[in-house]
């Protein structure tokens, strides 16, 4: 281990101050136990912390055979100083859903990763993946070995592909998930593994399952296609509680405020007056919902977790087309479902009919580098719905439109559109 | 020889196989839960069960070596089970108090030699999380900033409020360092964001051996970029010309053409962006604002940037109602009263002038006389 | 020889001359007013003086000879002063009770021989007041319906809510016969708006001599129309071509080019919008939102339409709380509850896809079931 | 009177039934008494109402010597059939500034209009001018010449030019008229009469002037500057008065809500909740406000009149751009101006500065048939800012943009623009 070499970070090393979990002391230390490849990444940040400018070069297209993604490949743009990461690939593999591990199959990781990549990883990339950082393109295949045979893993998605998909921690251990995240998250992790791994979309496509309309997985702002759980029955009510909650003996939001006197709980200003639809009333000391109006935007049920639970019809709402800015600018998932069932027992068929249908549309008429989002900003919402076989329903719009520009097709109006120019002018002299 | 016995798509490995016995047992089973200190989760099952949940900050990017660390914790007080959250914290799981009592000092005591926490307990509640973040300088190729560092700058900063309850709802905030926004920065209470601001370079004696010059052309969404050709060395070559004025920055050319750089040591810095959100509860979700348009990058602790995100982080803390996320607070004081209070100046760069851009103009006498009017 | 002394550029008359006497003395000096009843509102002035305001609904397009008895009126009881709203209502102003009693009394004593009320009393609080609205088959050129005809069947359905103070809030409706909309059909409460429906026909052996080509292709929004040419009688001429599945039925170029005529009696009707408002009253200003695409023009009554704004104006009655505006009930209840209280079937007509489309999708998990989810 | 002929108008006659004044009444009766036009126009009429198509032609040019505007061109498609309507144009009067008329005055107007025209009229425009329907082209002159001589009247504006500028009642007769909408009115009317006579615009420009927030003369919608007047200090309030409408004394809203029982008034729930920015409370029987957080929206005023007023320090909001869809979709006004001073004394000098720079922008930049609003929209509200040299202010905008897509100009940024890439290769190895 005497040959690693500490190159003088002077600035990197001020981020080892401080009380947040330190990165550079982190990397330093592994580096320092002979991971010349940790020392060179923070030598090479140092530079760039003095240029104020990236040190990596434009990515290259590497992977593993057959696949066409999984691996983002990346140079350094100074490989004789730090010769390391001349080659600094990061490899994506699929996590588990919702990320539980044991400690077994996380130290099979770390020993493939030591021994063929740099030890450094992200745990976990932003769209959920496990991201190994920094190898070199020789050890691909044999890592890609490694995962699939010494501990039963696969390689995410990259490129214009379907993204690793990834959801909340739902039934696993909160007791507000409507559907069964984990179990589809991986159902279509599994069914379309082909489009995950074979590049054959106009562009990237994520999929993302929350519980429940709090989305802890962010699916709303960040994949192509949310699966969000709701419920169509009423929201349960267990008026004890409630007035637990009023006497002051459970605290509001499970303890979330805990650190800040905000006064006496008080039902009407914290929950009745909160609530969007304000479909909430005390009687006669009982709280009432009028489930008809409720929105199941989870506020109340936030509040008083012991009180209040979703009701037991359950089911997903499904939103499209979510994305970052590029380049259209951002997008929120629209909503296409209000309500879908989500049956283990029948595969999820009816959700992956959607799926088929709006694939078929995308492949179709997308562009290259067209997400979903944009396709539909591109042709209308109208043509998604005509595509998707789905009923036009004011649920799918925040308000209707206010400009009249509207396209009406020829087959819906009296008499067609051919008419004859001399009869008109037969009626009126020009 | 790895091409011999071959396996791909496999797929993930089944998620169920990880659980630790009381989450397996009590899948789909759980009654309701409560944050018994900032980190630390009880969940109670309709079978009796309880579970701890103990929530752990993370840098993310992170070595083996912690990795192992983790292990050997989760060995010892979790029967070798461990999570990671959506926002990349670790979670431990245990179920009596005496484990938890256990499992929170070890935590507690360790530390990295620089002196910071391995694992700081904390990210539930009315405060702040992870910071969901990017690459940065350390892996990516198209960053403005700086990921790790930026985020250890302003979480060090933040500490407290990562232990803590007192803010009015959660905040999240979210790094990306350039507008790819990998993350949920266009939906964060505050977002830092890295912006280029010189137009790409176009390196001629290059261009048509790395990159098609029709799709160069094609990427720029504003039409700024136009084929052209050039006299080099006596020799004719087809290259790019990009109308300065009419570039915003996007960095959509270099994604598809590496011979067309934007990064550049005095022009890169920060935006922040403030107010946006991801859950449904009370008010739609919503997107991130853009409010400081830009700030230099100052490695390795980026001052100005960190200084920005507290000062607005305070100045909601005290201003907003309970349950109120940020966004929904400078809703209800008024987007002219959120740069007063925040003594934020406020510039034309934060007047849309995009494709959506009239939705956002101020199409009533209804405002607040502020600053700006004074 | 009207050529000679020829005086222009004089502008209006100056307003004043024509203020009765306790306004002139009174400007700016008013001090409070009070609805004593349906179209009669009593001002207090700082000097104490006091006026009242009578409010008569009128048919907008009236001949001379109702002006002159107008005059008479105001002649009679009035000092010679009478005054128009800006929604085209006659005011006439007394100073004293007895005088405000014999002309009201006289006001409801006029009636033309088919029987309606030459000068109905109304028009204030909380009622509806006169249909603004435009020229329709009375003048105008690109009307795809009458304007008066459907007015005059409108109000006589809505009589008595101009004559009343019993709606939650004040209900503007306002008429337009075609996407020009003259007026205000774009902010109003329920808007009534002539709509074509089939794309313009091209008058190929007309059309050079009556316009220019390039200005017509160049006034189709969504880029409909393209030069082309034809043979007539074996000679090449000029001309253009519409795509018809791009035409979104503006009548734009109808508008530059005569010999492109929309106007079409099977295909032209009515389209119903709601929800906009004016005032900055508790809400910003709303524009009107389509939610009933079509209806035919069914004159002289038009009952299917006269039909359909009762039932939303009565809907809103029954629904809405005591100072909320048509638009703000309905964003309250929420667009899906909307639809379904006034059995309005709701179809893609009803989906923006125009330039700023995207801001009005929904995109949250927000909403309610109603009878399209059940 | 023998000669008149009138049609078979079946339907139109349908018409005079019914309580709301009947056009079709009064016109029959006009026409009864010997204007062939009125009832030809209702010949005409029913004849629409059988094909359920307009009987006029596409409007032809027309009008006096040296205006550009003012009339409009009509002419029968079926004169044959209606002669006395086959010209067919209206003039447009400058209507006086809110609309009030002497008898005598209105007699000479309907004395000029029986000699030389139909007879018919709207009173008024949608603009707000005084419109006379139906004359011939070679009336147009001496109905010119009548009108300014004998009447002191002159033409209201149509095609690409100055549109009549029209306000409400303002300190006429109501009490929160915090600027002078008529000396306004007729002073921008009389000082851009030849902006309203001779078209030089790209398209129409129009100006409106309400005196307070609830717009009674909607400015914000059809007017492209839109002139609202507004105040700067605080809210009056007669506290005695409160406590009149809170025991029930005075009538809510000035007994607007008269004909319905909406039960006793309850100025928590009437005044105080409804207010948008929750900036009112009582406190000792005493109605506080804090006007800081006050954005003016005439709720509370309106429904208190004798206690509520505003207050002294006025003037007016500027919002600039409203507009009907044609073609780029709606727009209302945008708030350019948060509050300027709208001074008699100085003839209205800060104001018409700015408007001079606004139609300086709009006559070298907008493109033909190109509205104000959309000029803003093609060109941004930076541009529109920096051209009416404004300073941007928050309060032009309902919130900051959500795209990161910021323009900067070469002078904002460090080192400019000009760089070097060999420079840049020399850090960065391609
Ligand atoms: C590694 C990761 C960031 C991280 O630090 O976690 C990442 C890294 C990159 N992203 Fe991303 N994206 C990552 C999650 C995201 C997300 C978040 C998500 O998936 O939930 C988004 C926003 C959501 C979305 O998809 O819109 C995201 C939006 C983008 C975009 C913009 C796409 C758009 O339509 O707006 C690009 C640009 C592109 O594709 O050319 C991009 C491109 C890239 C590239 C490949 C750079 C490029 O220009 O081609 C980055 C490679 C960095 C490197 O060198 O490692 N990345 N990217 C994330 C993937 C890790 C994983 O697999 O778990
Ligand atoms: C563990 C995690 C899910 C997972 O699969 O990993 C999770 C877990 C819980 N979330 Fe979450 N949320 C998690 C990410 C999120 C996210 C996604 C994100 O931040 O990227 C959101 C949306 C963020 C946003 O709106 O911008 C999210 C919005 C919520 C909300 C809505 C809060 C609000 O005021 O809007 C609740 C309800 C609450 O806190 O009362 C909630 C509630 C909860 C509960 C109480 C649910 C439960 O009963 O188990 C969990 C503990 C809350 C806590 O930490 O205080 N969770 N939660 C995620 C932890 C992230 C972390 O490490 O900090
Ligand atoms: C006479 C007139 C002004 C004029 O110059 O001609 C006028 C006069 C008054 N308006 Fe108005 N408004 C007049 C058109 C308008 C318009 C414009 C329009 O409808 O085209 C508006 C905006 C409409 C909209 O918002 O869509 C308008 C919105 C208001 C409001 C706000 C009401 C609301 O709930 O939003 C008030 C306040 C109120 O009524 O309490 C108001 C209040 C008043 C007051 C009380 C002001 C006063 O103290 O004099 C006047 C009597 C009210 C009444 O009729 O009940 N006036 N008022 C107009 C009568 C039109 C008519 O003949 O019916
Ligand atoms: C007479 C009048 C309607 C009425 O019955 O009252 C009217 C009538 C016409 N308008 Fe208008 N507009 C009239 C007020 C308006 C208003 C309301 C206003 O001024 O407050 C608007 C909406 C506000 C606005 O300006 O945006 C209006 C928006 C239009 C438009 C659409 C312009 C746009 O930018 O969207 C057109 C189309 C055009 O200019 O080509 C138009 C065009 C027309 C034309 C000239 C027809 C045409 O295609 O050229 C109509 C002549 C009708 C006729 O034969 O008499 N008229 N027009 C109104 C003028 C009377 C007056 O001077 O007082
Ligand atoms: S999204 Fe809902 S179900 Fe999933 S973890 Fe969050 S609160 Fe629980
Ligand atoms: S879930 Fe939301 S909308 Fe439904 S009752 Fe609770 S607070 Fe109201
Ligand atoms: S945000 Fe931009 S710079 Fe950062 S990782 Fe994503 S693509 Fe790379
Ligand atoms: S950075 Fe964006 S706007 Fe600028 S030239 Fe490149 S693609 Fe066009
Ligand atoms: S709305 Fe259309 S048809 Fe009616 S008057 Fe105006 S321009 Fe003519
Ligand atoms: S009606 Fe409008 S959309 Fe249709 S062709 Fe004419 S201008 Fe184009
Ligand atoms: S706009 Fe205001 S000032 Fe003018 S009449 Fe209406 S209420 Fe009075
Ligand atoms: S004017 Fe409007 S904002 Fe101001 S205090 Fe009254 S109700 Fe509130």
């Amino acid at each position: 281990m005497a040959d690693v070499k500490k190159h003088d970070t002077p600035m990197v090393d001020e981020l080892k101050s401080g009380p947040w979990p330190s990165f550079a002391d982190d990397i330093e230390q592994a580096g320092l136990k002979g991971k010349q490849a940790c020392l060179d990444l923070l030598g090479q940040l140092e530079l760039s912390y003095k240029h104020k400018e990236t040190h990596w070069k434009h990515g290259g297209i590497v992977g593993v055979f057959g696949y066409g993604g999984g691996v983002i490949g990346r140079y350094s743009d100074v490989p004789d100083k730090f010769p390391a990461i001349a080659h600094f690939h990061t490899v994506r593999v699929n996590q588990p859903a919702s990320k539980f591990y044991t400690t077994a199959f996380l130290r099979k990781i770390c020993d493939i990763w030591d021994h063929r990549g740099s030890g450094m990883t992200n745990l976990h990339g932003s769209t959920g993946d496990m991201v190994l950082l920094g190898t070199s393109t020789d050890q691909l295949e044999p890592i890609f070995y490694d995962l699939t045979h010494q501990v039963g893993a696969d390689l995410g998605g990259s490129g214009s592909n379907l993204r690793t998909p990834s959801c909340c921690v739902g039934k696993a251990r909160c007791e507000w998930a409507c559907i069964d995240t984990q179990d589809i998250c991986y159902n279509l992790t599994m069914t379309y593994q082909d489009e995950l791994h074979r590049p054959a979309f106009p562009y990237k496509f994520k999929f993302k399952v929350s519980g429940c309309p709090n989305d802890c997985v962010a699916a709303i702002a960040r994949s192509d296609c949310a699966i969000i759980g709701t419920w169509r029955d009423d929201i349960r009510i267990d008026q004890e509680a409630v007035k637990a909650y009023i006497g002051g003996e459970l605290k509001p939001n499970a303890g979330a405020h805990s650190d800040r006197d905000w006064g006496p709980f008080d039902i009407q200003k914290e929950v009745i007056d909160l609530c969007p639809t304000k479909c909430m009333w005390m009687e006669d000391g009982e709280l009432k919902i009028n489930n008809r109006e409720c929105t199941r935007c989870m506020h109340c049920i936030n509040v008083m977790p012991e009180a209040l639970r979703p009701g037991t019809d359950t089911g997903a709402t499904i939103l499209v087309g979510a994305k970052a800015p590029i380049l259209d600018g951002a997008q929120l998932g629209t909503l296409a479902i209000p309500f879908i069932r989500m049956d283990k027992e029948d595969d999820y068929e009816e959700f992956k009919d959607f799926v088929d249908k709006i694939w078929d549309w995308w492949m179709e008429e997308g562009k290259n580098r067209e997400r979903f989002g944009e396709l539909i900003q591109r042709q209308s919402l109208q043509e998604f719905i005509r595509r998707a076989e789905l009923k036009p329903i004011p649920q799918m719009v925040k308000e209707p439109r206010s400009n009249p520009y509207v396209f009406w097709r020829e087959e819906e109006v009296e008499g067609g559109w051919q008419r004859d120019v001399k009869e008109f002018r037969a009626r009126h002299a020009a | 020889k790895p091409m011999e016995n071959r396996i791909t798509d496999i797929g993930p490995p089944h998620y169920e196989q990880f659980f630790p016995p009381v989450i397996k047992k009590n899948y789909g089973k759980w009654k309701s839960h409560e944050i018994v200190q900032p980190g630390v989760i009880k969940y109670v099952s309709e079978t009796g069960d309880v579970c701890f949940a103990v929530r752990c900050g993370s840098a993310r990017l992170i070595t083996t070596d912690l990795i192992r660390e983790i292990c050997e914790i989760a060995d010892k007080y979790c029967e070798g089970y461990v999570r990671w959250t959506t926002r990349n914290n670790v979670e431990f799981h245990v179920t009596d108090e005496e484990t938890l009592k256990a499992l929170l000092e070890d935590l507690k005591s360790r530390k990295f030699p620089g002196g910071s926490y391995k694992f700081p307990v904390g990210g539930t509640g009315a405060g702040i999380t992870n910071i969901v973040h990017t690459q940065g300088w350390v892996h990516c190729h198209t960053p403005a900033i700086d990921a790790s560092g930026v985020v250890k700058a302003v979480m060090d900063e933040l500490f407290d409020y990562f232990g803590s309850h007192k803010l009015p709802a959660q905040v999240r905030i979210a790094l990306a360092c350039c507008l790819n926004m990998c993350g949920a920065v266009h939906c964060s209470d505050i977002a830092i964001l890295g912006i280029h601001r010189k137009p790409p370079l176009v390196e001629d004696d290059r261009i048509t051996g790395v990159c098609e010059i029709p799709l160069a052309v094609a990427a720029c969404p504003l039409g700024a970029i136009k084929p052209a050709t050039v006299e080099i060395d006596g020799e004719k070559k087809k290259t790019v010309r990009v109308n300065q004025d009419r570039c915003m920055f996007c960095g959509n050319c270099y994604t598809m053409c590496p011979a067309m750089p934007l990064a550049d040591g005095e022009g890169d810095g920060i935006a922040i962006l403030v107010g946006g959100k991801i859950s449904n509860r009370v008010s739609a979700p919503k997107f991130s604002k853009l409010v400081i348009p830009y700030i230099p990058n100052e490695p390795p602790r980026w001052p100005s940037a960190v200084k920005a995100v507290k000062n607005i982080l305070e100045k909601y803390a005290e201003g907003a109602n309970k349950y109120e996320r940020l966004g929904e607070w400078a809703e209800r004081i008024g987007w002219e009263r959120f740069f007063e209070v925040c003594d934020i100046p406020f510039t034309e760069k934060s007047i849309d002038d995009y494709r959506l851009a009239y939705d956002t103009y101020r199409t009533t006498t209804q405002f607040k006389w502020s600053v700006h009017t004074d």
